[in-house]
């Protein structure tokens, strides 16, 4: 009986959650203010794109974090496809909308930078091309997630579709780089900006870290609601099948 | 201060940028929370015991 | 093998006998393509430099269209179950369903593509390559979408949700297709492009099948 | 030999049943009885190898039955709540159909003589789409004839049935356990069956379990 226990009452986990999440929400408000304060004061200004590079300091570690969670919600899926770990499952439907997000914020701050130097909103830059194709395929995750009543359905199709998806996001990634070489005159500025000063680079990674602390409180807070949720469904099919 | 503001003539870019950001990361994390304070009450009004992860 | 192709035939046999479905999907793909005139205006020079993308993008749009369908009559009345429990391994039931889907749908866009390049505009040494580039990536469409129509079974909002799924996933056979013709018209490179989309179709020949039987099989629980 | 050891059913979050056991015997047939929802469905379902138990084992002569699905399909027919008619077919390309992906005997007469066992022989070349509910489920129900197999796994396979047609099902299924074979069915109707043991499913549903739980 113990594994029936697992699947509806992991006390284990919501303890931990509610440990990790006040760390987590602390690393991360020291990091950001850090963070923030070297990214406008100490880091300089890039010498051809001015202060507007400074974006960078919140555009890059977006990029970086939007990566990072499709390929949590990729492994996630694969161990809950092959263990069949509950977890799994939660982890990686909890993890999609903050990365969805964080997709969100590096295309919107990609094109606030990309406006001053290239006079336009958007230019179909190999990156922010491959981020617009990823932030679709969060989007579907995120649709077939919600598009089963069964959440058991619901997590075993989108954890599929998050391997499907992750196997061609290499493949996607060479096309769109391809694509952009084949019809983009080699762009004058690089999305990079100049060779990473250090100076600028603490600053990035302090950032990085940051949105990575966020990202472990705010999916602590999820995946709480979902376990949560869990049982509040266990005790609606008690009172429908009676108890 | 109000030169830091202007931001070498950026700020119209520099300052939405991260307005945008922050608000964003507020209300994904605000929303998170209010989902699970209310399917803690939802649960401590359905089981009637005290929800131990509260 | 023999029942791989009982399998097939007998799609193809429902597929001949209720002809509108195939037909349908031929006919999308014609009126989206005629549609573009109207819209960038009939200059033969801007028709003919769109040509090959117009077209990949349509065959695009009519492939998925179709895939809806794929194992959701199956599904509805009970014979997915029966397939998934005939000596027949799901994943070959897959690519069966997938094989019967390409000969009623990707087979009549090829037929249809070089009459709509006329139409476009094209220019003519463009045909030959979208024809092979065409043979080559609508395989692969096929297959792709079969993973997404088998993870929608079920699912509430069934068409819509399975383009959301699909269609990024075509991005690289769209790229590497239009590249292969407007290479072919340009006069420059255009083997490597056909050479790519023929790997692509290897590769989710050999995903597909896994990843929809996967499919298949959660959604029979 | 047919076992079940321990079987464990989980739907979604709802625990079906729990520590259900059950054996039949070559010729025997078992009956599982129990109200809607009880899990008679998921039982026959998990017998054929679609839907997977939580815990528990399956055993097909001593055999692991699970560990070689494709191998275990081989020896069952299962007859779930839709009769996987197409309307477009004619009868006899329906059941030619299903006998042949199965790598069953295809020739016309084997056919006819399946369809004929349940009165459907005069519909022979009829589309599916003018078929009755009643007929559609003989149609069904001679599949199982044309691609014999030994284990039969049938939910409700009364429903739609006249009583004619009842009696013939009956005597397939007699015919059936005489040549060695097995019949698990879940039914409503009072379909009489010589000789069965029968598995009320709502004994396994596990109550106090659900209160611990939660």
């Amino acid at each position: 009986m113990a594994d029936l226990h697992r699947f509806a009452n992991p006390t284990r986990f919501l303890k931990l959650a509610g440990i990790i999440q006040p760390w987590a929400l602390a690393v991360f408000l020291l990091s950001i203010t850090v963070g923030l304060y070297m990214a406008f004061f100490t880091a300089p200004a890039d010498y051809q794109q001015g202060e507007s590079a400074r974006i960078m300091y919140v555009h890059v570690p977006a990029a970086w974090m939007a990566m990072f969670c499709y390929t949590v919600m990729a492994v996630a899926s694969a161990v809950s496809l092959i263990w069949k770990h509950p977890l799994a499952d939660v982890s990686a439907r909890a993890t999609a909308p903050i990365g969805a997000a964080f997709t969100f914020l590096s295309l919107a701050t990609g094109s606030l930078w990309g406006k001053p130097m290239w006079g336009t909103w958007w230019v179909w830059d190999a990156r922010l091309t491959s981020v617009l194709v990823l932030l679709f395929l969060y989007i579907g995750y995120m649709a077939l997630q919600g598009a089963f009543d069964d959440r058991v359905r619901a997590a075993k199709a989108s954890a599929i579709l998050a391997l499907v998806g992750f196997v061609n996001v290499p493949i996607i990634k060479f096309s769109v780089d391809w694509w952009n070489t084949l019809h983009q005159p080699a762009s004058v500025i690089k999305m990079g900006g100049s060779s990473i000063h250090p100076s600028m680079l603490w600053p990035l990674l302090i950032m990085a870290i940051a949105f990575k602390a966020y990202y472990v409180w705010v999916l602590m807070v999820r995946m709480r609601q979902e376990l949560v949720a869990n049982k509040v469904r266990i005790l609606r099919l008690k009172q429908v099948h009676g108890g | 201060m109000n030169e830091f503001l202007e931001m070498g003539g950026y700020a119209a870019f520099v300052w939405p940028a991260y307005g945008l950001s922050a608000g964003v990361l507020v209300v994904i994390a605000w929303l998170s929370i209010r989902d699970l304070k209310n399917t803690q009450n939802t649960f401590e009004k359905l089981s009637g015991e005290k929800e131990k992860s509260k | 093998m023999k029942q791989f192709v009982f399998l097939v035939r007998r799609d193809l046999n429902l597929a001949f006998r209720q002809g509108m479905d195939s037909l349908l999907v031929v006919v999308f793909f014609i009126i989206a393509v005629v549609l573009f005139p109207f819209g960038v205006g009939p200059e033969p020079g801007t028709l003919a430099r769109i040509a090959a993308g117009v077209i990949w993008v349509a065959a695009l749009l009519s492939t998925m269209l179709s895939l809806e369908r794929l194992f959701q009559i199956d599904y509805d009345d009970g014979s997915l179950e029966l397939l998934a429990l005939s000596s027949l391994p799901l994943e070959v039931t897959v690519l069966a369903k997938v094989t019967a889907h390409w000969i009623t749908s990707g087979l009549p866009l090829i037929v249809a593509a070089p009459v709509l390049a006329v139409l476009m505009q094209m220019d003519s040494d463009g045909f030959m390559v979208l024809i092979v580039a065409l043979l080559l990536g609508t395989p692969s469409l096929s297959l792709i979408g079969a993973i997404g129509a088998a993870l929608i079974l079920g699912s509430r909002r069934g068409g819509v949700l399975l383009s959301l799924l699909v269609l990024p996933l075509y991005i690289p056979v769209l790229i590497f297709g239009v590249s292969a013709v407007d290479g072919a018209i340009g006069g420059y490179e255009f083997k490597a492009q056909l050479l790519i989309l023929g790997g692509f179709f290897i590769g989710t020949l050999a995903l597909a099948p896994w990843a929809g039987a996967g499919g298949l099989r959660q959604a029979l629980e | 030999m047919f076992e079940g050891k321990e079987l464990t059913c989980i739907r979604g979050e709802r625990l079906v049943f729990t520590g259900l056991n059950f054996s039949v015997q070559a010729g025997g047939a078992l009956v599982l009885v129990g109200p809607n929802g009880a899990g008679k469905s998921s039982l026959l379902r998990m017998m054929a190898g679609l839907l997977k138990p939580a815990s528990g084992k399956l055993l097909w002569n001593d055999g692991l039955a699970l560990d070689d699905l494709d191998e275990h399909a081989e020896n069952l027919h299962y007859v779930g709540h839709h009769d996987a008619v197409k309307s477009v077919l004619s009868v006899l390309e329906n059941v030619r159909f299903w006998a042949g992906v199965r790598g069953g005997d295809v020739s016309e007469k084997n056919i006819l003589s399946a369809l004929d066992v349940f009165d459907a022989k005069h519909l022979a070349d009829v589309p599916g789409r003018f078929l009755s509910a009643g007929q559609k489920r003989r149609v069904n129900l001679a599949r199982i004839i044309a691609a014999p197999a030994p284990l039969w796994l049938l939910d409700e396979p009364t429903t739609a049935l006249d009583r004619a047609s009842i009696a013939l099902l009956d005597s397939a299924i007699r015919k059936h356990r005489e040549g060695g074979g097995i019949v698990v069915l879940s039914t409503h109707a009072d379909i009489n069956i010589e000789a069965a043991t029968v598995l009320d499913i709502s004994d396994f549903a596990l109550r106090r379990e659900i209160q611990g739980a939660a």
